[in-house]
């Protein structure tokens, strides 16, 4: 069965990716994914507000992830629902493992990611631009955070669903990994999976960060050189 | 200070895991004893107490009627709430659910509604224009560690044992009752890594040491139907799929007390 | 005439007290009342927060009584509405008169009342519960405090209404005593009553206290023994 | 600092109380003078301006046409709301109402719901469908003690001067309009407790200083239509029933008073 | 053609002004003008909360702007809408260049202003009795702000515009200044108004604000003499 | 510490301006670079990304159907928001819109409404029933200054391009899509007073230490639509006119940068 866009079961859609691309930021990136846009920005290491936040052990993380009113189909209310409230936790959680959170204690780091579109994929979108923001800011990292979701859809188990594999799909599994350790730091999992077909779509995620990982090392040559 | 405290705790409960060891003596996959009470209470359509240990968690169902989303005219609609009150925890706090709380009412939230527990097109009294809306409400009186799978068990459990008033075909209220169509037990089960040990169903002193967390969805069937790494930390491949199968064998044992409790409480 | 549930005109419902129900907070306890199911806890005495809220004179007290949304008939949205916050006024200051709040200056003391089902007179057996639950956090007290209501029925002067008697009554006199020096440290009152009847009212609801209060103790001792 | 300073015009106010006298020579059961300017706004369906002492509030009835609560089909509602505006007190802060604005409302609104003040049958247009919502809305100006007094007085006077549109039996608005329909004036009675006093009508310094207060909310026949202790202390039974006493017999003046601005003002 | 209440174009409607009206505000005053009625107070100087909101080397300016509930035709909900809000904001713009900020750092003034009754102009109401607030609660400034509008009405550059005329109007120009320089420190225009006729009004408004200014003086004169 | 590197720096720019320069080499009556990219987004209606400088932002135009105020039942309603993401400067801070959110969104929105450039009649799908709401959503993505002036420019371009579905007779959706009736170009021109100069499109260090600000928006027939005074300070009956002359002027040509950018992405 072919999929929706015509793609591989193992293809990725259309990426692509810009590091540094506000002034104000102390790090940002763009990351277009087929249909969604996404920004990212990072401020700090910056002082804790409020203070007793504040750990003496390790910099905290501050994750706002934020779909714009006209990022969706019918537009969206502003201001946080309990689904982005959810996704910046898990995105908080993503990144941390990957930062040297432990060389800033007292300190507060701020992500911020922005839909300005959402075509399914976002969180993904979203952890991969801000890896690039982090990048950006020059927070020090043990490796980069790459983002893909497989999932099942049509009885098979594919990578990257599209907004219409996504609505009417059996499965969804967005991972992020440290490509170098292969260390899950994002996941979720939503539909019906056998054992086996967990195990098929982390592969199959796993890979598809993996291509990630390369496009955004690339992003940041095109930036940094080196 | 706090954080030194902390430290030492962790350091303790680190090496204890090291040596195959827990802090109250339970083996890595071994749960707390549980206690399912269903029909707890009077006015909740229904309703059920669960402890896991000394954490002890109240899940109500309440009904009201609506209008469907426009996109699912006739389905029905289930919407779970988690409240940290202040009395379960010194670190709650009053006012509206923080992130802890949204995250565990979606976790218990999406493994109902992704194993299609619920047969929502029963919920459908008029299509497009009245469903019944059904409220999962989920009220923490004791955080001792592992609310997710004290939660999850409670709501399933609530939702099983409640009644639903039957609707005529002009969409009235009747006087009859029926059970609400509940088809399935998806079951979560928690697990924390500390260290480079997998530990099931973490008391609070482990929950506050924790490097990471992972939480498995599984149904009678053997399917895995949610999944949700929480907190920092990571988990490699084979640690999540040695999850995914103690919370089969697990989640299976849990379903069976659930089970065995509502039919003692008939 | 009968009432509603077959109580003379002086009988409180049946009332259960456990004392000590909860692991993390400093003291807890149970009390049904009737078709009642109200938790009580406190946390205390403890640091100020936010710090200009502390008095040098005193303990402050905190009080939230709180009704989950499966407690009554129709679903109630949860967080705190209207009534809520004024019960939880009234109870504060219903407990503090038994508190030895000067001898914990710059200190707060948290109650909560959670009440898990609602039946008429949730307000008296919060204030009961709470009580215990102060004793069981080791807060010295001068008193315990004992709550109950009288109200009018049927024309006529009766303990401890019930839901049917509240809904159709003709007045609700809900008071707290410290049974020891019959110090009045709750009243509250709606309905239509002469001033012979406020007087009579009065009566009957503290020998109701007094009553409570000897529930208090007694759930106390199984506790505590002694 | 603070503390101690309050501690020390406590003691002055109790030692005062204590042989009998009020720091602005008053006796124990004496109100402040008390205006009382009806009609005071004109986009308001109904309003009062009040004055005890320096305290001064205002209080507007507004109407809108709602849908009735399910299980009293055919009456209006009234809904009471408390502003404490920062410009009342250095005291008071801007945003939603805290727990003394409530307060302050549901103790004013009980008086009057409880007298059967308003004949809510009466605010029914279309039983099951449509009814008035009257909204009492209570703006505080000064602070300077007894705002219980001055708004129930202000409410109720609001209310008795109210006009209100006559809707025709489809449930349309005519350009006719008639009275509110009030037939009572509640009118509550506030008293601090002071040491071993009991005083009334307590302005701001006394109530920095109070012990405990209480509220007796009485009718034209002499009935208690409502009671509230309020903050800490407390009151002896005996106390309670002169408080009652001193409710009846100053309510009815200050009733009087109403009764007299009403008559001039029309 | 003659305006809906018989005023000359340059007229104003009847202004009332009082001073000191309210005893705990530092200082206070009353404004009637056509059958708006708007109490104004101010508070300070005083300590800044929260803290991190002080200048070092100026006075801040708190102002809140608010409609009572009952003070329009519909009932209005209690609390700030967007336009309080952006009203309390350009108020705040519209006095701060008239007092000395610069002499009390590290500290704050709160001004209220309480619309109890709104017929249009209620910014230009608030803003002539905030001024005669400031100067009761003795706040030391360069110049009293006084404030009006000019509108076009009917095809004509007309002062001050009542309700009707602010409904059907074709532009409103609210303005405030400093009468002794004629410093504008409020401006805020909507409708549509040519070059010129821009002019027209603002030298209108401008003459208002001086009859406004005058009225201000013998206001302060009643109470303070001099 | 702040407060004195923010007066050397105003120092410096004041002096700067007294010589008739700005640190940036820009004319006092020059705008930074303006870039505009209608159709931006694939999920609005309309949109538009645009660049002033560094100042970075888009804006959204989204529909709903709603019911239309009762004194305007047959004209549709727009409503405009502005978001300051917390992306956008370490100033900004997540929660509902501050007033410097709500002054920015009021102040496009009046230039928008005052110049009549909707045809909201043509918004109305059933009278006093059925009308459009028109979501103007400002997202800021870069904070380097005069966010009116970006925000203006982007509003209206997203407007002039937005598709509109048809609704037939009986207010029900067909799938056709006409442009929405957007008949003016308004354009908001902000200058900022420091010392005694007027500079157009004020820098994000020129905002920081201006004494005040001025907008005034202009139609193409040379109206004024719209002024607003900003912040603290004050200007010279000479100087607001100066301001709409400019306006006026540099408005033209911003509109017909518009007008280029959308026949250009057509």
């Amino acid at each position: 069965m072919e999929r929706c866009d015509g793609r591989k079961n193992d293809e990725l859609r259309d990426v692509h990716m810009e590091v540094g691309v506000l002034k104000r930021a102390d790090g940002s990136s763009y990351v277009e994914w087929g249909n969604n846009k996404v920004f990212a920005s990072v401020y700090g290491p910056k002082e804790v507000i409020p203070r007793f936040l504040a750990r003496n052990d390790k910099a905290i993380l501050r994750c706002k992830y934020n779909m714009t009113p006209f990022s969706v189909e019918d537009r969206k209310r502003p201001g946080p629902d309990r689904r982005s409230i959810e996704i910046g936790k898990v995105t908080s959680g993503a990144l941390e493992p990957a930062i040297l959170v432990e060389d800033y204690p007292n300190s507060m780091i701020e992500i911020a990611i922005e839909i300005m579109q959402a075509d399914a994929g976002t969180r993904c979108a979203g952890i991969t631009a801000a890896t690039l923001a982090l990048v950006d800011a020059g927070i020090p990292m043990r490796d980069l955070v790459a983002s893909c979701a497989a999932g099942k859809s049509n009885d098979e188990i594919v990578l990257d669903l599209c907004k219409e594999e996504d609505n009417s799909g059996q499965a969804d599994v967005p991972i992020a990994i440290m490509p170098r350790s292969d260390d899950v730091t994002l996941l979720q999992m939503d539909g019906i999976l056998t054992e086996d077909e967990v195990e098929e779509a982390l592969k199959l995620a796993m890979s598809g960060c993996k291509t990630i990982y390369e496009m955004q090392k690339k992003a940041l040559k095109v930036k940094y050189g080196g | 200070m706090l954080e030194s405290i902390a430290n030492i705790k962790r350091q303790y409960i680190v090496d204890l895991a090291a040596e195959g060891k827990r802090a109250d003596g339970r083996n890595f996959d071994q749960y707390r004893d549980i206690k399912i009470i269903p029909n707890y209470l009077l006015k909740a359509e229904g309703s059920a107490y669960v402890e896991i240990g000394d954490t002890k968690v109240i899940v109500g169902v309440k009904y009201d009627v609506g209008t469907p989303f426009p996109d699912i005219p006739n389905q029905g609609v289930m919407t779970t709430s988690a409240e940290f009150a202040p009395m379960a925890s010194p670190d709650f706090e009053a006012g509206p659910p923080g992130e802890d709380a949204i995250e565990l009412a979606r976790v218990v939230d999406r493994g109902i509604r992704e194993s299609n527990a619920i047969d929502t097109d029963k919920l459908c009294i008029i299509p497009g224009e009245k469903v019944m809306i059904v409220f999962v409400d989920i009220q923490i009186l004791d955080q001792d560690g592992n609310l997710i799978d004290a939660c999850g068990i409670a709501a399933i459990t609530a939702l099983l044992t409640a009644k639903m008033r039957v609707y005529d075909e002009e969409g009235n209220p009747t006087e009859e009752f029926v059970p609400l169509p509940v088809n399935k037990t998806p079951v979560p089960c928690t697990m924390a890594k500390i260290g480079n040990s997998i530990i099931l169903d973490p008391q609070m002193d482990e929950e506050m040491v924790l490097d990471s967390r992972i939480t498995v969805t599984t149904d009678e069937e053997g399917n895995v139907v949610a999944m949700q790494k929480g907190m920092a930390g990571s988990f490699k491949l084979e640690e999540i799929m040695e999850a995914v199968a103690i919370s089969k064998r697990e989640g299976q044992k849990n379903r069976e007390k659930i089970q065995k409790a509502i039919s003692e409480s008939e």
